[in-house]
């Protein structure tokens, strides 16, 4: 078995584990660091089609997948930050409101 | 919070429904992935024969910096919308009486210590990741990400920068990223008719301007919506 | 060899995110997530991909790491303030909370 | 200027200045609204001239010269012209009932501005984005501002809504973003004009369509996965309800439509487009139905959205049919302008009554509560329309479909769009009766009655649109002629 397929493997473990996770959970941290693996098994999907050998067994990389993969990255950080500023926001207003008729 | 709530949300049924249903999709990909892992397509080459007229040589920069500028353009708008909506909702953040977390953590001297002497190497590292991303691995996102560490340890250590988004230098600094980027692409279409298209010669020196101004945004962007997130954090 | 090493990989990142994603506690779910990060980085330093490898070390890692911390410190208060709410009745000292009377 | 946006360049201009509006908007302490009013205007004249210069033939702009599989394309045919044009419409009417919507210089004003502009950006990427990552990440600017433009009401179930829709969107966008995956590893490529020539109908595209479309659905709130809609359309503020309902949720319905149809349309089976009927045929039922049972106004609007999304895959099955996919195409293009008029004037209109009465719950609101006969009207006909009555543009959209139903002997659908017609014409009078009802409000309700006063201009950018989903049903011909022009999609 290639590596590329290996990993490739490897990420879609990722991908399915995050999903059933981010699906089954009701806990919203818990929630987003599942989105957050989801995410990693793509990029690892990307990361591994991008490592190829040559026919003299060079290692040939393609630089694409890596930027599209950089670019996924940045994206997911700031997902993850507007989705912790809202679970936090969430937070202060519940209990705000929990505490409101005392 | 503790998460014994962790699995509330589906009845076991469902769960292992789910999970069956999600292996037979995991099978399928894996069984379409291996019949296709002989077909080995890659954009190497056509990377390579226009990495020349990039103006850099590290080749993910070259995508990232100009083949598809576009990508890297709607990504800092990304930051910047997250930025600027953390910065609203943390503005919007009323203190519930008594109940503001004051946020005064015990700083311990070494971390303190830690701080003062990390922040300059961390500058400087980033520094070196922005100079060196024309050649080898680096570039903007890791300077940004880098400069922007710094900035989360000085909060950590109580020594927090100036993060409120209303003030008019730091939302210019915003916008500063998502700014070069489209300025120049515009201006492209000005001087050489084509959108996004640098010409050959000043290419490399372009890039580094624009990745330059990529750098101190991206690092505002994160710290101001770490500072959104973190408790109390907006407020000096 | 390398293929040892490749499973190994696999076998960590796997074991470490299945980790994250049940473990009871928050905190840990967290560190743990922050963990897999790291392997992922190193993951992808195999593959031969450097630039992506400090990326998701920088960003995916650390800032993500950082804001998951910070925003657990934040959902935080509610348990301290029942912890407050008992320190009225038997005023045992719990340490750097102290400070938020 | 001219002669730089005359041609391709046309199509970076569509995009750059959304941005530029939305740049500028943040940068400006004050008076964000004016740069970010000048674009949606501007946007509106590029939009016109799109419409016109695609007439003749597509047009195609390599971005910074690179071309197809290195670089990202921008692609404009008549259907993205259409998409523009009424993305660039409606969000102009918006614009001009959000310039009385929010309070001068508030927090939630400053930010609205520039999350509308970055919202258009991400529009217009998608209607004109050839490559298939460039999607994505259009695709995450358009969820995070959408996510973002509906925390700007403040309240817990607005929050609990966003959040809801952010995470949902998130795991839609990886879900596409895997099938993007799949396909670059096995075509090395991008570019959507490109696969369309080299992709076949193996396991990896069905797996690959498979995922994106399903990413996608979610977005569109097709029937199982519209569970996150009601919330977080109800919940936003009304200008951000009607940019939510009438635009974001056919940018994502557009880009299945591309997919299923075009780029990988080997491996789209007719199955799959069965399938993707039926469940339009379930989200028309269950939609009204739970239309029908709403307590609230803006939730009653939000479930009729569930199921006019429903029409727009009802078709599918028709699209399919070689001897009535002309006829589909049209019936779908008009179901989404008809619907983003008159879906939009809705929620303008039904934003008016709730800052008139301070509430939006079906059995207390009076006829005194109405702010004026305008927005009456407004709500009226853009009420006609989505029963789809003649003479309104939903009409038309339902006489063409129902057509080629009939053509083709889908017997069934032509039932279930006739019932489904039935259920909204049921609860579109819902409202109506509400507007004639002159008995006095619940006593508990008086004082809150009495209180705002809504603007001219409120009331009437959302009898514009109202007027706007009637015209297009006087006006079928000609705007069916501008989307016929050339069709490559067929």
């Amino acid at each position: 078995m290639s590596t590329s397929l290996l990993f490739s493997l490897c990420g879609i473990a990722l991908f399915l584990l995050g999903l059933y996770v981010a699906l089954t959970t009701s806990a919203m941290l818990r929630r987003i660091l599942a989105i957050n693996i989801m995410g990693n098994g793509v990029f690892m999907l990307f990361i591994a089609s991008a490592y190829q050998r040559g026919e003299d067994g060079v290692l040939i990389t393609d630089p694409v997948p890596h930027a599209l993969v950089l670019t996924g990255i940045v994206v997911a950080v700031s997902a993850t930050a507007l989705a912790l500023t809202l679970v936090c926001r969430l937070h202060e207003l519940s209990s705000a409101s929990h505490e409101g008729p005392e | 919070m503790n998460a014994t709530d962790a699995n509330s949300a589906v009845p076991p049924l469902g769960r292992s429904l789910l999970a069956i249903a999600l292996v037979g999709i995991g099978l399928v990909l894996g069984w379409a992935l291996w019949h296709q892992a002989n077909a080995q397509a890659s954009l190497t080459a056509t990377v390579m024969t226009e990495l020349p007229n990039s103006g850099v040589t590290n080749p993910v920069t070259a995508v990232l910096l100009n083949f598809r500028a576009f990508d890297t353009m709607l990504e800092l708008a990304v930051l910047l919308l997250v930025a600027v909506t953390a910065g609203m909702l943390g503005e919007r953040r009323t203190a519930p009486a008594g109940e503001r977390p004051a946020e005064t953590v015990s700083v311990s001297p070494l971390l303190l210590s830690l701080t003062r002497d990390l922040t300059p190497v961390m500058i400087l590292v980033s520094a070196y990741l922005l100079w060196v991303g024309a050649k080898e691995p680096g570039g903007a996102f890791q300077a940004g990400a880098v400069l922007a560490s710094a900035g989360v340890l000085a909060h950590f250590s109580g020594r927090s920068w100036r993060s409120d988004h209303r003030d008019t230098s730091i939302r210019m600094l915003l916008v500063l990223g998502t700014g070069a980027f489209l300025i120049s692409a515009l201006a492209m279409l000005g001087v050489t008719g084509t959108y996004f298209d640098y010409p050959v010669a000043w290419a490399g020196i372009w890039i580094l301007a624009i990745e330059t101004a990529a750098t101190l945004s991206i690092a505002v962007m994160l710290y101001v919506t770490f500072c959104a997130v973190m408790p109390g954090g907006d407020r000096p | 060899m390398m293929h040892l090493f490749d499973l190994l990989l696999i076998l960590g990142l796997l074991s470490f995110a299945t980790l994250s994603l049940t473990v009871r506690d928050v905190f840990t779910s967290i560190v743990l997530f922050i963990s897999t990060g790291l392997i992922i980085a190193l993951t992808w330093a195999r593959l031969g991909a450097p630039d992506i490898a400090i990326a998701e070390a920088a960003i995916g890692a650390g800032l993500t790491g950082a804001l998951l911390l910070a925003a657990w410190r934040r959902l935080q208060p509610a348990v301290t303030d029942q912890r407050t709410h008992c320190r009225n009745g038997s005023s045992s000292p719990t340490g750097a909370d102290d400070e938020r009377h | 200027m001219s002669e730089l946006t005359s041609g391709p360049a046309l199509l970076a201009w569509l995009i750059s200045l959304p941005l530029l509006g939305a740049l500028t908007s943040i940068a400006l302490k004050h008076g964000g609204r004016w740069p970010a009013l000048a674009v949606v205007i501007a946007n509106l004249g590029l939009a016109c001239w799109l419409l016109a210069s695609t007439q003749s033939a597509p047009l195609r702009y390599a971005l910074g010269g690179w071309e197809a599989p290195l670089g990202i394309v921008l692609y404009a045919d008549t259907l993205s012209a259409m998409m523009i044009g009424i993305t660039a419409f409606v969000g102009a009417v918006v614009s001009w009932y959000s310039l009385d919507y929010f309070t001068r210089d508030s927090s939630s004003e400053r930010t609205f501005w520039p999350l509308w502009c970055l919202l258009l950006t991400a529009l217009n990427t998608l209607f004109l984005s050839g490559d298939a990552f460039n999607l994505y990440v259009g695709l995450e600017i358009l969820s995070l501002s959408a996510v973002a433009l509906v925390t700007l009401s403040s309240g817990l179930e607005a929050i609990q809504a966003a959040l809801r829709y952010l995470l949902v969107s998130l795991m839609g966008s990886l879900c596409y973003l895997l099938g993007v995956a799949l396909l670059y590893q096995a075509y090395a490529t991008l570019d959507l004009a490109l696969l369309a020539e080299v992709s076949g109908s193996g396991m990896l595209e069905r797996a690959a369509l498979a995922l994106m479309v399903a990413g996608l659905l979610l977005k569109t709130a097709l029937f199982p996965l519209h569970f996150w809609l009601p919330q977080a359309h109800a919940g936003a503020p009304a200008p951000v309800s009607a940019l939510l309902s009438a635009l974001v949720l056919k940018a994502t319905f557009y880009l299945i439509l591309r997919l299923w149809f075009d780029t990988l349309a080997d491996a789209a089976t007719q199955m799959g487009s069965l399938l993707l009927g039926l469940l339009g045929c379930i989200a028309i039922l269950w939609g009204s139905l739970q239309a029908l049972r709403a307590q609230r106004l803006k939730q009653l609007v939000a479930y009729s959205t569930v199921a006019q999304i429903g029409y727009l895959f009802a078709l599918f099955p028709l699209l399919n049919d070689p001897r009535v996919a002309g006829a589909a195409f049209d019936s779908v293009i008009y179901f989404v302008i008809a619907h983003a008029c008159a879906k939009g004037a809705m929620f303008l209109a039904a934003g008016n009554i709730l800052t008139a009465a301070g509430h939006d719950r079906l059995a207390d609101l009076r006829a005194a509560n109405l702010p004026s006969a305008i927005t009456l009207f407004a709500l009226a006909i853009a009420g006609v329309s989505l029963i789809g009555l003649p003479p309104t543009g939903g009409f038309i959209a339902k006489w063409l479909l129902l057509q080629s139903a009939l053509q083709v002997g889908a017997w069934w659908l032509a039932g279930v769009v006739l019932l489904g017609g039935l259920l909204a014409a049921a609860y579109i009078f819902r409202i109506l009766a509400v507007c004639f009802d002159i008995s006095p409000p619940p006593a508990a309700m008086q004082p809150s009655s009495q209180g705002a006063i809504v603007s001219a201009g409120r009331q009437w950018s959302a009898l514009i649109l109202a007027l706007a989903a009637l015209a297009l049903g006087f006006l079928a011909a000609p705007v069916l002629d501008l989307f016929d022009a050339n069709l490559v999609t067929d």
